[in-house]
């Protein structure tokens, strides 16, 4: 184990330092804020809170499933559960979690900014953030929700008796604070970027970020329009979807898989961002193929535009537009492959050193692979009539979500934690809950593969006996998860009283966001840095970017 | 920076009657058109006779002639994006009721599977 | 903060996080055109539908489309396009350094050609429609001489209404930003050097009239009217 | 402590045999679906392999030895890019062609195929035999005969999945699906809902039983003593007052349906389609949408007076009529 990187010593004036925490205190200093590093703080208490939520739902659900004929909850409920872990999950935890919270604070950061363009629409989008979170935390205390996180009508606009409008409203609001976030990316990447930093002098995290904000700008109205119809549909009793007047209901799932798909590329951009910049720091080497990690980017933000029919190969969908979606599906799995193997490439003749951040990052690359190759059997047509809608599907999406998004956001918040608070948490305790994680995670995905499968169908409350064992192993790994995403909770909760100061590179990485003392000023810079190298050339000098 | 883009570009009145007559003097012509039997090309015209008169509005009303080239490929973009909604939900719903008869593409099939 | 003074002295309304101001005027106009992109995936949503239904039921909503009268659908267009003229205008005359009330004269204009959009929307067409019943979901009358097609004309006036509705809905959002300008134009918020605000209302405006120079054609003139002798 | 360690493994290991690991293949497509499912299988153990391995072996071999260690400088190489572009796309290529192939020629029924109709049901399955027998959540088939699905729905989507055939296609309302299959063992298999349906969702399942042809042709006809779909759908015939314009030598308002079953007709609209069961369930929910030339559109709609069992009874009737007509033009 190496030994902790050396805490600097705390200067006298250090401590009394003014920056972006103690510039002033008081509720009103943190709600009116315009200041993206505190709006970051903001987005990360609210989104732990929905984590948290969406992880009780989860819990219960693995409780139930133990036994094939769960008595611990009515199936009605058991709907309910499933829906508000789903609904929870995706919009309210995994869709804003990197951006919103890392990109909203490293963002003006690593391209030499002072702040995002437009500071007050930043502020905006968190408040539509909470009125969407309260819509939706109102919905689940009034009854819950029981139509899953797809809302598929006529169920969710005709025969469902349980809170749609509310939830549908919650998620449409929520999608504007997607829709000003990406928006603010966009422009700050495009008009402020420093002098000297060009495109391709870029941290790749930026490059992620902006390919999500693509997303962000082109995926997320569509869902909003489709909410907004199913809303009026389920409110007027007659609507687009509905069969009895010459509507499809196939064109529901059309419009919301042509955002929901490009959503879960939403979730995991940012997080190869992340691993970019975890793997060169901790290898300390350049990048393998800069251009190729940037450009796979851009290439799956396009590409995961055109490949939402494969949601829908058993849903009756023509079988001449099922062999397009199917091409196009093998087509966007290629950018993701050559990603991990520039990550792996990167660790060529690297000087590795295996702190947390390092630990989330490797176990990333290995859960993403085994996610991303398992898309494979779904986007092919043969096998996905035989694994659509079983728990083969749930494996796979989790291992990408857990496996990959997950990992990279707590990877992301361990490496920026010394930056975003100014302590250093204690890394032996980081690393074992890294491990838990991992061991939790794979004990609890891995057998639903098998389940799956075997044709154990998703979303069953009950299920036949001969695939309790595999539920049993699941329920078990998933007490083992949950136990470890508690770890980084405390520590990092106490790091931020009683960890010993971190100074403003702790980790010797390259990158404008460590030029500033740590926690940063409000003001980011004195005067704005000129960027005269490449991104991570690790080999040329040490620390500092102005070579 | 010239004392031009410091303020942005600053389009004499003249043009902005010339599109705005040219404008209605379309609208005209649309209604018009929607009089006189043209069968199915009467959507051709009418969305023809729309897509100038969005562009008479994007180029001189809303200075995109005259704006950086980010402004004109973000708009595209934003066309292009729906295009690939419109058309790839049609290539299901229109498709929907073909079946694959022994003839055409699916004849071809019989001969690959000897191979896996 | 003594490298803000070293800028020299800044036109109002400059924001610290920019360099310098046509830094900000950019962002600001490429910002309101993001903006603008979402709002066409935001109404391409509805047109997609509106393509996938209409390729589908082609004599329902050609039937429909005959229930509407195109005159009133025209003048609404020839009102929007004045009020874009006038919205630029306003435009022109804040870059060129007219006088407040120029501005502000401007900006009422196209407040009142807006109302009057709404107006026309409101009274002759929906209200005319609400009386012969041809709202779906309030007492909707399936009318015999519809013929094979009458069952999927509510569909059409599904899209009717949510389509002009959300534009509707957007004029009023427009007017409201229109009257908030007018008070600021007032106040002598703006400069020949300092208009943005204006601009990038000029381009919101812009936009919503041309979400309705497609939906004129696409809902009044389907498959034309000749002979049917509706007007 | 050795004997500790043994019962400690046993247990182990009667978990794990306890865990099965490949569904009963037992239709003629579950072999191909399993080789292609296998390959797969392999390519993602392989990849996970070699990239687990790689990292495992450049975390070891290349650890930090010193705080100031100086790694080389290698910005990429092409010919890398390039290689690990290509081979992923092309094992894609491979994986895509032999899936759609595959899935190409599971998709068309064989033509001689017994048909039965199913109806989804909020968390139901209706199963109805044409020789007349109705089951609920329960399908008896013969082994080694083709079996063809006709399927759709009286409320919301659901979804007909067969793990132990590799079959499964959604039932939508106001729409007919198929799906076919052909058994190669006998036993019984579960039948599951696919798609979310609601509260009892995981109720909705049942069981195939797949008979030796004696077995099926006794458990046929030893059933109650119930007509057969089309004499039920005869007498629906008549009683809804269809047999005043259908008259059987065409004279009446109506065309006459006897031998229209199969044949492709000629609409007013210029599109000619062949007249199947969803031209018919067309023709009795939304009559006016399909005008044949010759006659004008006055048939009154029965959205609502039939529901979708009595629409598949008068569907089987009109081929039972199509059917007998040929016969004896053919003779």
């Amino acid at each position: 184990m190496s030994t902790l990187v050396a805490p600097v010593q705390e200067s006298p004036s250090e401590s009394s330092r003014v920056h972006y925490l103690n510039v002033s205190y008081g509720i009103k200093s943190w709600l009116f804020t315009t200041d993206h590093k505190r709006i970051a703080l903001l987005y990360l208490g609210s989104i732990t809170f929905m984590f948290l939520v969406g992880g009780i739902a989860a819990t219960l659900m693995r409780l139930h499933l133990i036994e094939p004929q769960g008595t611990l909850f009515e199936p009605g409920t058991y709907n309910k559960l499933f829906t508000i872990h789903g609904i929870v999950m995706v919009f309210f935890f995994l869709v804003p979690s990197i951006p919103a919270t890392l990109g909203n604070f490293l963002v003006p950061m690593m391209i030499g900014a002072r702040d995002l363009a437009f500071p007050k629409l930043n502020l905006l989008s968190w408040y539509v953030y909470i009125v969407g979170s309260l819509f939706t935390l109102y919905a689940i205390i009034a009854g819950g929700v029981d139509t899953g996180w797809t809302f598929y009508t006529p169920y969710s606009s005709n025969y469902a008796h349980s809170e749609v409008i509310a939830v549908a409203l919650g998620v449409f609001i929520t999608g504007f604070s997607s829709i000003l976030t990406g928006l603010n990316f966009i422009v700050t990447i495009h008009k402020m970027r420093a002098p000297g930093l060009t495109w391709f002098r870029l941290p790749l995290f930026i490059w992620a970020i902006y390919a999500t904000s693509i997303i962000f700008i082109l995926g997320t109205p569509v869902i909003a329009i489709t909410l907004f119809l199913l809303g009026l549909e389920r409110l007027l009793h007659i609507g687009i979807f509905d069969p009895a007047i010459g509507g499809d209901p196939l064109l529901f799932q059309h419009l919301f898989w042509f955002y929901s798909h490009p959503a879960v590329y939403i979730m995991i951009l940012p997080g190869m961002g992340v691993i970019s910049e975890l793997v060169t720091c901790f290898a300390r080497k350049r990048i393998f193929g800069y251009s190729f990690v940037a450009f796979s980017s851009m290439a799956i933000a396009v590409i995961s535009f055109l490949v939402w029919g494969h949601h829908m190969f058993v849903t009756g969908q023509s079988i001449y537009a099922g062999l397009i979606f199917s091409v196009l599906s093998f087509l966007v799995a290629i950018p993701s492959a050559v990603k991990v193997f520039n990550w792996t490439a990167t660790l060529y003749k690297g000087s590795i050193s295996y702190q947390a951040p390092m630990l989330y990052a490797l176990g990333f690359i290995g859960l993403f692979t085994m996610g991303g190759l398992t898309g494979l059997f779904l986007a092919s047509l043969a096998t996905d009539v035989h694994l659509n809608g079983t728990y083969f599907i749930v494996a796979h999406f989790h291992y990408i979500m857990v496996g990959g998004a997950v990992m990279a956001y707590l990877g992301g918040i361990h490496f920026w934690w010394p930056k975003l608070t100014g302590r250093l948490y204690p890394d032996g305790w980081a690393r074992f809950g890294a491990l838990v994680i991992f061991v939790g995670f794979n004990l609890t995905f891995f057998p639903q593969f098998m389940l799956g499968y075997l044709g154990m169908p998703r979303r069953y409350a009950v299920y036949p006996a001969e695939f309790q064992v595999l539920n049993v192993m699941s329920s078990a790994g998933a007490s083992i998860l949950g136990i470890g995403y508690l770890i980084p909770l405390i520590y990092l909760f106490w790091s931020m009283r009683y960890g010993p100061p971190a100074g403003p590179n702790p980790w010797r990485a390259k990158g404008l966001e460590w030029e500033t003392p740590s926690p940063p000023p409000t003001e980011n810079f004195e005067e704005i840095p000129v960027v005269t190298e490449d991104a991570y050339n690790y080999a040329r000098s040490d620390g500092g970017t102005r070579g | 920076m010239s004392d031009q883009e410091q303020r942005g570009h600053i389009v004499p009145v003249g043009i902005y009657v010339r599109i705005f007559l040219g404008l209605i003097v379309l609208t005209g012509i649309t209604t018009a058109a929607a009089y006189v039997d043209l069968g199915a090309m009467n959507t051709v015209v009418a969305l023809a006779i729309a897509v100038v008169k969005m562009l008479l509005v994007v180029l001189f009303f809303m200075h995109v002639k005259y704006s950086t080239n980010l402004t004109r490929l973000v708009i595209i973009a934003g066309f292009f994006w729906l295009a690939i909604l419109v058309a790839l939900t049609l290539s299901d719903e229109l498709t929907r009721h073909w079946t694959p008869e022994s003839g055409a593409w699916s004849a071809l099939l019989p001969i690959l599977p000897r191979f896996f | 903060m003594a490298d803000m003074a070293a800028h020299g002295a800044h036109p109002p309304g400059f924001a610290h996080q920019f360099e310098e101001m046509a830094q900000q005027r950019e962002a600001g106009s490429l910002g309101m055109w993001v903006f603008l992109v979402t709002e066409i995936m935001f109404f391409g949503g509805l047109f997609a539908t509106y393509t996938v239904y209409r390729s589908l039921h082609p004599q329902a909503f050609e039937m429909g489309s005959h229930l509407l009268e195109a005159r009133f659908g025209a003048t609404n267009t020839a009102v929007l396009i004045s009020s874009s003229l006038t919205m630029a205008l306003a435009i022109h005359s804040a870059q060129t350094g007219k006088s407040k009330s120029t501005i502000i004269g401007y900006l009422i204009a196209t407040l009142v050609l807006g109302a009057a959009f709404i107006g026309i929307k409101l009274y002759f067409e929906w209200y005319h429609d609400y009386v012969e019943h041809l709202i779906p979901g309030i007492d909707f009358v399936i009318r015999p001489e519809w013929g094979h097609a009458g069952s999927q004309v509510p569909l059409f006036f599904c899209f009717y209404f949510f389509m002009t509705g959300l534009h509707a809905l957007h004029m009023v959002i427009g007017i409201g930003i229109l009257s908030v300008l007018a008070i600021m134009t007032a106040r002598q918020r703006f400069s020949s050097e300092y208009y943005a605000p204006l601009e990038i209302s000029g381009l919101y405006w812009h936009f919503v009239d041309i979400v309705w120079i497609f939906l004129f054609p696409l809902l009044y003139l389907i498959g034309g009217r000749y002979g049917t002798g509706v007007h | 402590m050795a004997s500790l360690l043994h019962s400690g493994f046993s247990c182990v290991a009667t978990v794990l045999t306890a865990i099965p690991v490949r569904p009963t293949a037992a239709s003629t497509i579950a072999d191909d679906v399993d080789k292609l499912h296998f390959t797969l299988t392999g390519i993602t153990f392989f990849f996970t392999g070699i990239i687990f391995a790689t990292i495992l072996y450049f975390m070891i071999k290349y650890r930090r030895r010193s705080d100031n260690e100086r790694p080389a400088d290698i910005e990429g190489s092409l010919p890398l890019e390039i290689a690990w572009t290509l081979i992923p796309a092309l094992i894609c290529a491979v994986i895509f062609v032999w899936a759609s192939s595959l899935y190409f020629r599971n998709s068309r029924p064989p033509v001689a195929s017994t048909e039965i109709f199913v109806i989804g049901k909020q968390w139901m399955w209706h199963l109805q035999h044409p020789e007349g027998p109705r089951e609920i959540n329960e399908l008896h088939v013969p082994v080694n005969v083709p079996i063809k699905l006709t399927m759709t729905s009286e409320d919301v989507i659901h979804d007909f999945y067969v793990p132990a055939f590799r079959v499964k296609k959604d039932v939508l309302p106001g729409r007919y699906t198929s799906i076919w299959f052909q058994a190669t063992k006998t036993g019984t298999y579960h039948i599951f809902c696919g798609q979310y349906c609601g509260a009892d969702h995981a109720e909705m399942i049942g069981w195939v039983f797949v008979m030796t042809p004696t077995d099926y042709a006794a458990w046929i006809s030893g059933g109650s003593r119930n007509e057969s779909m089309a004499q039920v759908g005869e007498r629906l015939f008549a009683k809804l007052g269809c047999d005043t314009c259908h008259l059987p030598d065409g004279s009446g308002r109506g065309p006459s349906l006897a031998g229209l079953y199969g044949k492709p007709e000629k609409l007013r609209s210029g599109e000619t389609r062949p007249v199947d069961e969803a031209l018919i369930r067309q023709a009795i929910v939304n009559p006016n949408s399909i005008l044949l030339p010759k006659y004008p559109p006055i048939m009154p709609t029965f959205q609502g007076q039939v529901n979708e069992e009595q629409v598949l009874q008068l569907i089987a009737y009109v081929k039972s009529i199509g059917t007998e007509e040929r016969q004896t033009n053919s003779k």
